[in-house]
């Protein structure tokens, strides 16, 4: 099993996520150029935070033009686990791979720290070990996750249980105090109509080992490899 | 030969910042006199931010030598020293005072990527990034228009470039309104063979430029820090930062690093190209020849001049081999950067700058890097007669102590930085144990059990009262904060933020602090590693606080046990380690409460120290203590208050010690710090303090959702977080 | 348009609309207008020579008298809207009642 | 204005320049324009009714056919330079010899 994380030109969580896949899960995994024009041989990708070239007009716009995404569509498309965090979540809502958009923080300020998230959806295979309505803690880092859409295209996505995670306090109520950046619904993270592309705002990369203070994320990773051990979908 | 003095007017040097005399040395040196780009070259190389023209012989009181230190003080962008396992540690901080004064949030963003560069330019990955900064009052609305904008500028690139921001310091006085102070310090991380160093070496070995295309960015950039009252003069040396590049900048050197390509990499900081490459030359004792001809540039018709002072942001210089020129580009190119070959390395000393065929400057490097310095004598400022006969008694008794600690926890110097620091990523590159928010932070060391810790921290208003004490406290706190995580304190970098050192009082405190600093040094064995001096922080005439910044690196051998500053557990005895002084002189208390920054600043006995410092990581390592902070702004109450808040339990302590309560509670005598533990443990940490000498006092307990402090002070610890948490928020929604 | 049908729309409410743009001066680095620039190369757009990139804003004034909107709004982009040092401003106003 | 003076300077060459401006759609919440619009509240520009704030891009093409640009320039918005989900743009072209 093999996992590939793409690097951009101001990819900066590219090595973090290598780091927790090789160290921690103790899965194979390589970076992809984002030149690269084909991405055979990997079971799943991930789309990593950062500032892919410097977010400069809008976060992701240019780098959902990398040539590497013509190639992470098609395997999307033919339902490849696609993961994106952060960055990766603005780079696949640019390109059109899940729905909405991700605007400035409502504080019009990055915000760094801890936040809680509550599960609202164990729909998508990323979300196979965490129970529904869990919570969870994460860290985020981000200046632009204040997400976005359409009335009619949320309702439709309540519908189907893509929106997966939410913020929420500690004791996991959805609070307005509780929203780190203005996004509607307390929306953290969501997935596309068949689950099989994922995306959040948080950092699962960030907590999972114990002595960065946590390890809440190590279940999307770990309900990544479990899927692909149950199911292979190498494209 | 022979010279006129009406070669140059008095104007022609007031533009390149040279004095007369300095001229009459150049064209003496030179044997001739320079043309317009020589004498450009010559201004910013001896500029007071090149040159180190009044600080260099000061510089040298500063202990440079210690058993880690690989690189150490002046030798090369960046100090290294060794931190086991095969690594090296780079680091050091560099301020961007002057251009933060007129454009906040570029000013203090290029100051970023000019300090990040000075790490990755010696192979070194950067993995942690600290600030120190100060403003003037935020009731002003200009202060918190700068401080919001230093504060965006700093998040905006730090974030960009994906180093975490773990760290730093903000404080807020009158004297530095006109002149806020950024500080920016950064640390890197390298296998120590793969070091590189800033030197074109190797006659016939290419020198390529490469990053941002050459603009009329901020010539004369490095003389205009050296002036008074920028805001004035140079408004046009701004420039826009490009964290983007810089991130490209830093994977494409790292990259290179790895290959054999390599002789030399430096980077384009102040005075631009000519001292990249003056530098280069004379570090690697030979001579460069540069065609300014081929310097991609953003403008139109760019004369060698501008050229060659130009200080474009995002541009580093590579030393290559022979042959390796076109490897070197695809490198660059692969990650979007441009190259350019713009000359060679020779043999006969010399920087010669051609444009196209004709030869724009010739000069001998060594003349251009040997500065002039000037000692000059100081004198003591007239008001430390009026500050040093001040009478803590003269102060009126407190009536209500709850008021005057939430007052404190309110004060911007004190509150809650967190409004700040939650705009910095301080979690990317999955290393950060403990961020900022603690008496230092906190990072692991891949692939090793070690850990690092880093502080930054500096005390004006003790230079201010006390140059010799204050310079010897901004050394002893910072190793105090890295004790208090538990760990031993390896090598400093500094920023020496001062006034006008023509002015005979301004040279005082450079020389008292700098002796201070000095001594503490020796008393803590920590070198000096790197640092950087920036003079001239003056407004209308009016110097800033002298203002030394301290960076220190420490090391932990195991990130097993760690300590935080937050109480951990009810029941938990609370004791004092140190000794308790009833002095309250150039307390925050004093300042804030009683409205004057007065009296003299605490004393300081490094003995005492250096063993106390020794105890705390001691009973860290051994797993005895739950916590531990030190005792600083704002003094016992407030160190109290701070590990309560953190850890969400009360205390209730009687105040130790005899004298005025306000003293005993608010005073900032040094070396205390404040421990929890297990009862059963005391008795083992009792014993450690001892051997050493280090009075260890028990003073009360954790427990319970109150703060209680003898009978003077008791109140819900709710009050004393909400106080503390809102302090600048609401500081800054002062609408004036 | 965003905006644009509003104005007048608020009868008997005298409305100036200025239109403002704050672009870096031309000597200054444009960072974001060269990381666009390379994406339309990249997308084929070989014809774009260059590109920069500003601030637009449309700030809505309650009054119809022209001079003292031109005033303000003068005042504004000194004092907030623009920072002189880097970036230059220019606007236009659209007055209706 | 930046740039302004420099069209058509460079002699024998067509060039096109487009100002593009982006803006949220009016129902999307402008968090940038609220906080402007406090911000001048408290400078004393009491009448400030609204602000809204969106991007403005001066971007020159080498051309000067104009109908080309036209379509050049609605490719590049619909493409890269507004996000149709939250955004919307227009835009104004002037060809110079
Ligand atoms: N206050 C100081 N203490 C120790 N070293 C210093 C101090 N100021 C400058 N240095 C050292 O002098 C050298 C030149 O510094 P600087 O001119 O700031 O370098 P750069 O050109 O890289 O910005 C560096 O090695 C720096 O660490
Ligand atoms: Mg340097």
């Amino acid at each position: 099993m093999k996992l590939g994380i793409v690097q951009f030109p101001g990819s900066n969580c590219d090595h973090d996520c290598l780091h927790v896949v090789r160290s921690v899960l103790q899965v194979e995994a390589d970076l992809i150029w984002h030149e690269a024009t084909q991405v055979a041989g990997y079971d799943a990708l991930v789309l990593p935070g950062g500032f892919s070239y410097g977010d400069y007009l809008r976060s992701g716009s240019i780098a959902r033009f990398s040539p590497v995404m013509r190639a992470v569509t098609d395997f999307a498309e033919a339902g490849g686990l696609v993961l994106g965090i952060c960055n990766g979540f603005q780079i696949l809502t640019e390109a059109g791979l899940l729905p909405g958009a991700l605007l400035r923080n409502s504080a019009l300020e990055f915000r760094c720290g801890w936040v809680h998230l509550r599960v609202e959806s164990t729909a998508s295979p990323f979300m196979a070990s965490y129970g529904h309505g869990q919570v969870l803690r994460m860290p985020v880092a981000h200046g632009d996750g204040n997400y976005v859409a359409d009335p009619d295209v949320l309702s439709r996505m309540r519908d189907n249980g893509q929106v997966t995670l939410r913020y929420c306090d500690a004791e996991g109520n959805v609070t307005p105090t509780a929203n780190p950046n203005g996004s509607v619904d307390n929306i953290a993270g969501v997935c596309n109509e068949s689950g099989n592309v994922f995306a959040l705002m948080p950092h699962p990369e960030r907590c999972a080992e114990p002595e960065l203070g946590g390890v809440d994320g190590l279940g999307i990773w770990q309900a990544m490899v479990l899927a692909l051990t149950s199911a292979p979908l190498r494209v | 030969m022979t010279r006129t003095d009406t070669a140059v007017s008095d104007a022609d040097l007031r533009e390149v910042s040279l004095t007369r005399s300095e001229y009459e040395r150049i064209c003496n040196q030179l044997g001739r006199a320079p043309n317009r780009v020589e004498l450009g070259m010559f201004g910013a190389m001896w500029s007071e931010h090149c040159g180190y023209k009044n600080s260099r012989p000061l510089l040298k009181l500063l202990p440079t030598d210690g058993k880690h230190v690989l690189i150490g003080a002046g030798e090369e962008n960046a100090g290294a020293v060794d931190i086991g396992h095969g690594l090296a540690v780079v680091f050091k901080v560099e301020s961007h005072n002057h251009p933060s004064a007129v454009e906040p949030f570029q000013g203090a963003a290029t100051g970023i990527g000019g300090i990040v560069r000075d790490i990755f330019t010696m192979g070194a990955r950067p993995i942690a990034l600290l600030n120190s900064l100060r403003f003037g009052n935020l009731d002003d609305a200009r202060n918190r228009y700068l401080f919001n904008g230093v504060v965006s500028g700093i998040s905006h690139y730090g974030n960009c470039v994906g180093i975490p921001d773990v760290g730093g310091e903000v404080n807020f006085a009158s004297c530095y309104a006109g002149n806020p102070l950024v500080n920016a310090m950064c640390v890197g991380i390298i296998p120590q063979e793969k070091l590189i160093r800033a030197r074109a070496r190797g006659t016939g070995n290419t020198l390529m430029l490469v990053g941002a295309a050459t603009g009329r960015d901020g010539i004369h950039g490095a003389s205009f820090a050296s002036l008074d009252d920028p805001e004035l003069s140079h408004r046009g040396v701004v420039q826009v930062g490009d964290p983007f590049m810089e991130k490209l900048l830093i994977e494409a050197c790292l990259e290179l690093g790895e290959t054999d390509y390599l002789v030399g990499l430096q980077d384009l900081g102040a005075a631009g190209l000519t001292s990249s490459s003056v530098e280069a030359a004379h570090k690697g004792e030979s001579g460069v020849d540069i065609d300014v001809s081929r310097v991609p540039c953003r403008e139109e018709a760019m004369t060698p001049y501008e050229i060659m002072l130009s200080e474009s942001q995002e541009r580093m210089l590579a030393i290559v081999r022979q042959g390796a020129e076109e490897d070197v580009a695809a490198i660059f190119s692969r990650w979007g950067l441009h190259s350019t070959v713009i000359g060679r390395v020779t043999s006969d000393g010399m920087v010669r700058v051609r444009n196209g065929t004709e030869v724009a400057a010739e000069i001998p490097a060594h003349l251009l890097a040997d500065a002039p310095t000037y000692v000059r004598n100081g004198t003591a400022p007239d008001y430390l007669q009026e500050t040093h006969a001040f009478q803590p008694e003269s102060l009126p008794e407190l009536q209500d102590y709850n008021k005057a600690l939430l007052a404190l926890l309110a004060s911007p110097n004190i509150a809650s930085k967190e409004c700040v620091f939650r705009q910095y990523d301080y979690s990317v590159q999955v290393n950060t144990v403990q961020g900022p928010g603690g008496d230092a932070a906190v990072l692991r060391v891949k692939g090793t059990p070690a850990g690092l810790a880093v502080t930054i921290d500096g005390n004006g208003q003790y230079c201010y009262l006390d140059p010799f004490g204050g310079g010897a406290i901004a050394v002893a706190e910072a190793a105090r904060n890295l004790a208090c995580v538990g760990a031993e304190p390896l090598a400093l970098t500094n920023c020496l933020n001062f006034g006008n050192p023509e002015k005979t009082d301004v040279y005082y405190q450079l020389q008292g602090v700098i002796r201070g600093m000095a001594a503490a040094c020796e008393a803590l064995s920590v070198p000096v590693v790197s640092g950087n001096v920036s003079l001239y922080n003056e407004t209308r005439g009016q110097p800033i606080y002298p203002t030394p910044m301290v960076g220190m690196l420490g090391k932990l051998e195991s990130l097993q046990p760690s300590t935080t500053l937050a109480f951990q557990r009810e029941g938990d005895i609370i004791a004092l380690l140190g000794p308790q002084t009833d002095h309250c002189g150039g307390s925050e208390y004093v300042a804030q409460i009683h409205g004057v920054v007065t009296g003299r600043a605490p004393s300081i006995d490094l003995d005492m120290e250096v063993r106390v410092q020794s105890v705390c990581r001691q009973i860290i390592r051994a797993g005895l203590i739950s916590s531990a902070h030190d005792c600083s702004q704002g003094g016992l109450a407030v160190a109290l208050a701070e590990s309560a808040i953190a850890g969400g339990v009360g205390f209730q302590v009687d105040i130790p010690g005899e004298g005025r309560v306000d003293s005993l509670l608010f005073g900032e005598g040094q070396s205390r710090i404040v421990v929890s533990l297990p009862e059963e443990n005391l008795a083992a940490v009792r014993a450690l303090a001892g051997d050493q000498g280090v009075p260890c006092t028990v003073i009360g307990s954790v427990q319970g959702d109150a703060v209680v402090l003898g009978d003077k002070v008791s109140m819900p610890l709710a009050s004393a977080q909400r106080a503390w948490q809102n302090g600048v928020a609401e500081a800054l929604a002062e609408t004036g | 348009m965003a905006n644009g049908a509003q104005i007048g729309d608020e009868i008997g409410f005298a409305v100036t609309k200025a239109r403002i743009y704050v672009t870096y001066k031309p000597t200054v680095l444009d960072p974001q207008g060269n990381a666009i620039q390379t994406a339309l190369h990249h997308l084929g757009f070989a014809d774009v020579e260059s590109v920069r990139m500003g601030k637009y804003l449309e700030v809505e004034l309650h009054t119809d008298d022209t001079s003292r909107a031109q005033e303000e709004v003068e005042a504004m982009c000194q004092q907030l809207l623009a920072n002189p040092v880097i970036e230059s401003y220019r606007f236009d106003l659209e007055t209706a009642q």
